[in-house]
């Protein structure tokens, strides 16, 4: 068990210089807090939709560097998409995270870097931080609310 | 130091162990500890040669198995300067927490009454209250930190004024900050106010560390833990004064700890029996004995002695890395060998990982204190905790390992 | 049969021993089993190799621990054909009773409100709920028993015909009689007059010895113990239904099993943990993986074919002899191969000294059963249980030591 | 371990042909009823003094050789015994089941014979049954009560 199985240069990277790390996105329609207090990591993620697609996404928060390259990539790789995609897409992170080979690696872009993670189960709930954030704004955007907190485990 | 720790230390298998070439450093012994071959041969014994169930059997294998048990409960009592009768074994500390919210706190405070307990209490000794209080609508007061990691007395006199609290839960060592809690004192306060509260007392990461005695301490419950102390898993104990045991009703119910059954009720067995339901961890029992007779050998003196070196090798060596920060009480005397650290701009869990990529195993996270944490502002801290096996040898490679985390996640 | 016995019997230490130069004869399984070396060197191997704490540990020590405690849960819940988050790990089933009885029956049910049980249960399944019944005032009603030691359905029927009963308490398989019971058609009866009644079974005494499926027997709570199936002391479990589960409080409260703790409550992690507060019996975990695998290997078809014919073996020579009654069905296919029986003017206690004097191990008393025991009529019977290893070579010694008893106290 | 360790030719006598056991005694003082329901047995003992010394005792009921004998030997023991003496003798009984050599063993007659009994702890409160009887029928008469019943476990 080397530590570069799962800290690969891509996510040191992300780590380093997040994509789209801000505390706020003007024209927000949700903002979701997410915790998981088992380790500590806060996640806010905020979401701007339009004509039913991700325009923007943006994310703050405190975790390790798991959690928040995790949510950088994520990012990157959800902008632009409609949301029963990006949805889709999410499924398809958390299948790789349970050991599953990625049926979309190439639309997970950076994301599949993370596969190394599935080796450490106790990290796979930083990685899907941002994940879940996602999912939790699109649903919550689905269901016309626009702010949701959730303290979960995965 | 009165006791050899690198021959000590062959007599734990797991630490021969190397990862990925490197040495094995446990420093996790705050969550569990290393088990000797001693204890091990102790439970290998019972299983391979009285293999039984205990009381009541009328062959010689049971009973044997019964001595083994009833004999472990002696050790232990002997161990711990407390009567045998008060000596209730359960499956581990939480257990012990929970058959005295269950036992004594649920049944007999209610509205208007107050409990005390601490802002630095391990979950087990924080939930099992809460939730009573949650549903049965006592208070519930918190003494604070002082400066300095300590508890508040002062602040607790205060809490305690009005005379309405009936019940004390402290932790005696804290698992976090590592801090030695003065609990007889804690209690005297409690109980100057109301001298008929009870006082329970969490010592999971007491006994394993220092001595202690029951009498001397003069509390009602103390519970404690086998796999923290060299002993194996799935059992603890509660230690109690037997005429309040004597006075409670039952937990955890069913065989052994009956003295008689009809079809509409049931009266109790003698104490501890009474709050032990169904077959016990005989084999667990055993392996507790002999993890008894092995620091009793080392002297508890002399174990204290050794972590109080330890501590002050790990405040020098971890507290002297740049932008690194110190949780609890500075001073070695005032503390166990458990040091809770944080490295600026690195997260406790990449610090943890890079420790363990290396070979060094330290404990990150909230270490099931999460009212303290929040009491702190943190979310989460590495923890390096020493014990019987570990040397000032164990420094170098988690200094060197903290040292490549900053350098790795430096952003 | 599709094991050797002979070659199987080798696997498990303590049969290797003499008692006073006889061969050790152990038909005490009904009371604890005989552990096989694979089980003790799985223990073994998580003590002497991966000792740690499970969960949240971020080295590797503690990834093995929890891979081998999570794992020994996904094995349970194959051979049980159970779904492995609702598969609480408890330290005997009596534990698992008393979490039924506090976190479901305790806040459900109350006056007006009638709990079904059977006049046949161990302890363990009748004083948690009879002492809750005393408490909250709901009643507790008891199928009889048929002449032949079978439950009376029939009374059964006309027992909850009211509609009032809410909750069933039964044991699978008797340990005193070895009667088999229909559950699943017990359940059926009960959930006829009240479709929303639950099911509880006490299976301490089925899993070890025939195949169960959970899903099948449609039950809503199922409670097994290690210690009878080959495992190690210290570990049971209870299985549920996950959804209802999800639905109910905790029982034992502390760390691992929370969310999220704040110093005013609590919220709780997902099922299972949410019912596993503490540090748990890991190395007890791993050991009960070992005893299931081998209870797999052996094929639990041919473990059952297996106890009947040694029910039959049973049934013949002890109820051969003069002067002895067995209490229980008399065909072997309706039960499993724990036989109790009388001998005419010898006190059960002097039976089994006799027997124990010959290296024959059996258990005397009310085997925790003592309102079943007032309902025969007796204070106490001798019991032979026969498992794995156990083959018409110990019946010999058995009826040797029964005559010689008769003939030592004869009056 | 051998049997006869404990179950001594005295100890037989006295099981095959017991002293003093009878359902009924003229002139009762008092009765008391003990039971040890982890073995099942039962014992009824009756006692009548006069002069404040044990004039006649007898027991009924049932239970194993070992309590049977117990109690017969110690009706033998302790007939004509002032009701202190009865206790204390009781009380060298007790302490000789938990491993001390007995004080008054010339005293104790055939009870002696139960010392082996002390190493098989199981059965220690076989052979103490009918001696707590006793005991307590010794305190319930100077209680000044008639009847007793005591279900208990040594
Ligand atoms: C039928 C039955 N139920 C429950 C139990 C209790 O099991 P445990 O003592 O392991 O909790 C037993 C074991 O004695 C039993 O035979
Ligand atoms: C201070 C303290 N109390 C209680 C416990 C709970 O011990 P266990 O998990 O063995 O019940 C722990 C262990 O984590 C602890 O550190």
């Amino acid at each position: 068990m080397s530590l570069e199985d799962m800290y690969q240069e891509i996510i040191l990277d992300h780590y380093r210089k997040p994509l789209n790390r801000a505390p706020s996105l003007e024209d927000e329609a949700v903002a979701v807090h997410h915790s998981n207090p088992l380790c500590g990591d806060e996640m806010d993620l905020r979401l701007r939709v339009v004509d039913d697609a991700v325009d923007a996404v943006v994310f703050d928060g405190e975790g390790c560097s798991i959690s928040q390259a995790a949510a950088s990539a994520m990012t990157d790789a959800v902008i632009g998409r409609d949301l029963k995609d990006a949805l889709d897409l999410t499924e398809d992170f958390r299948r790789m995270m349970h050991g599953d080979e990625p049926a979309r690696a190439d639309d997970l872009k950076d994301g599949v870097a993370f596969q190394g993670v599935a080796k450490f189960p106790v990290r796979v709930k930083c990685a899907l931080l941002g994940w879940m954030a996602l999912k939790d704004a699109i649903e919550t955007y689905e269901r016309g609310a626009s702010a949701h907190t959730v303290t979960h485990e995965e | 130091m009165a006791f050899d720790v690198p021959a000590l230390r062959k007599e734990f298998p797991t630490l021969q162990r190397e990862i990925d070439g490197h040495r094995l450093v446990y420093l996790d012994s705050g969550a569990s500890s290393q088990t000797p071959r001693v204890v091990l041969d102790a439970m290998d014994r019972y299983y391979s040669w009285s293999r039984s169930n205990v009381h009541r059997g009328v062959y010689q294998l049971a009973e044997e198995a019964t001595d083994l048990y009833e004999g472990a409960r002696a050790k232990l009592a002997t161990f711990l300067d407390a009567d045998p009768r008060g000596v209730v074994f359960t499956k581990n500390a939480t257990e012990g927490c929970n058959l005295v919210a269950y036992s004594w706190v649920r049944r007999q405070l209610g509205p208007g009454d107050a409990l005390l307990t601490t802002v630095m209490e391990h979950h087990a000794n924080h939930v099992p209250f809460t939730t009573a209080a949650n549903e049965l609508g006592f208070e519930v007061r918190h003494v604070p930190l002082t400066d300095d990691g300590q508890l508040d007395l002062d602040a607790a006199r205060e809490l305690v004024a009005d005379g309405k609290v009936r019940f004390l839960a402290a932790v005696h060592v804290s698992n976090v900050l590592g801090t030695i809690n003065d609990v007889a004192e804690l209690a005297g306060v409690v109980r100057e106010a109301n001298p008929d509260a009870k006082v329970h007392i969490d010592g999971a990461q007491a006994v394993p560390h220092l001595p202690v005695s029951f009498r001397e301490l003069d509390v009602d419950f103390y519970a404690i833990t086998g796999h923290k102390m060299l002993g194996p898993t799935g059992i603890g104990a509660l230690i109690a004064r037997p005429e309040l045991l004597e006075s409670m009703e039952p937990f955890l119910t069913g065989g052994d700890m009956i003295r008689d059954v009809t079809l509409e009720g049931a009266t109790w067995n003698d104490i501890p029996h009474k709050f032990e339901a169904g077959t016990p961890m005989i084999a667990e029992a055993a392996g507790l004995g002999a993890a008894v007779d092995l620091l009793t050998d080392l002297g508890m003196d002399a174990v204290r002695e050794h972590e109080v070196d330890m501590a002050a090798g790990l405040l020098d060596a971890v507290g002297g890395i740049d932008g690194v920060t110190i949780h609890g009480p500075s001073d070695p005397a005032l503390r166990g060998a458990a040091v809770s650290f944080a490295v600026d701009g690195v997260h406790p869990h990449d610090v943890g990982a890079m420790l363990g990529s290396k070979g060094v195993c330290v404990r990150v996270g909230h270490h099931c204190t999460k009212p303290l944490m929040r009491c702190l502002g943190l979310t989460a801290t590495a923890r390096a905790s020493a014990y019987v096996y570990n040397d000032r040898d164990d420094l170098e490679p988690l200094v060197d390992g903290i040292e490549a985390a900053k350098t790795f996640f430096a952003r």
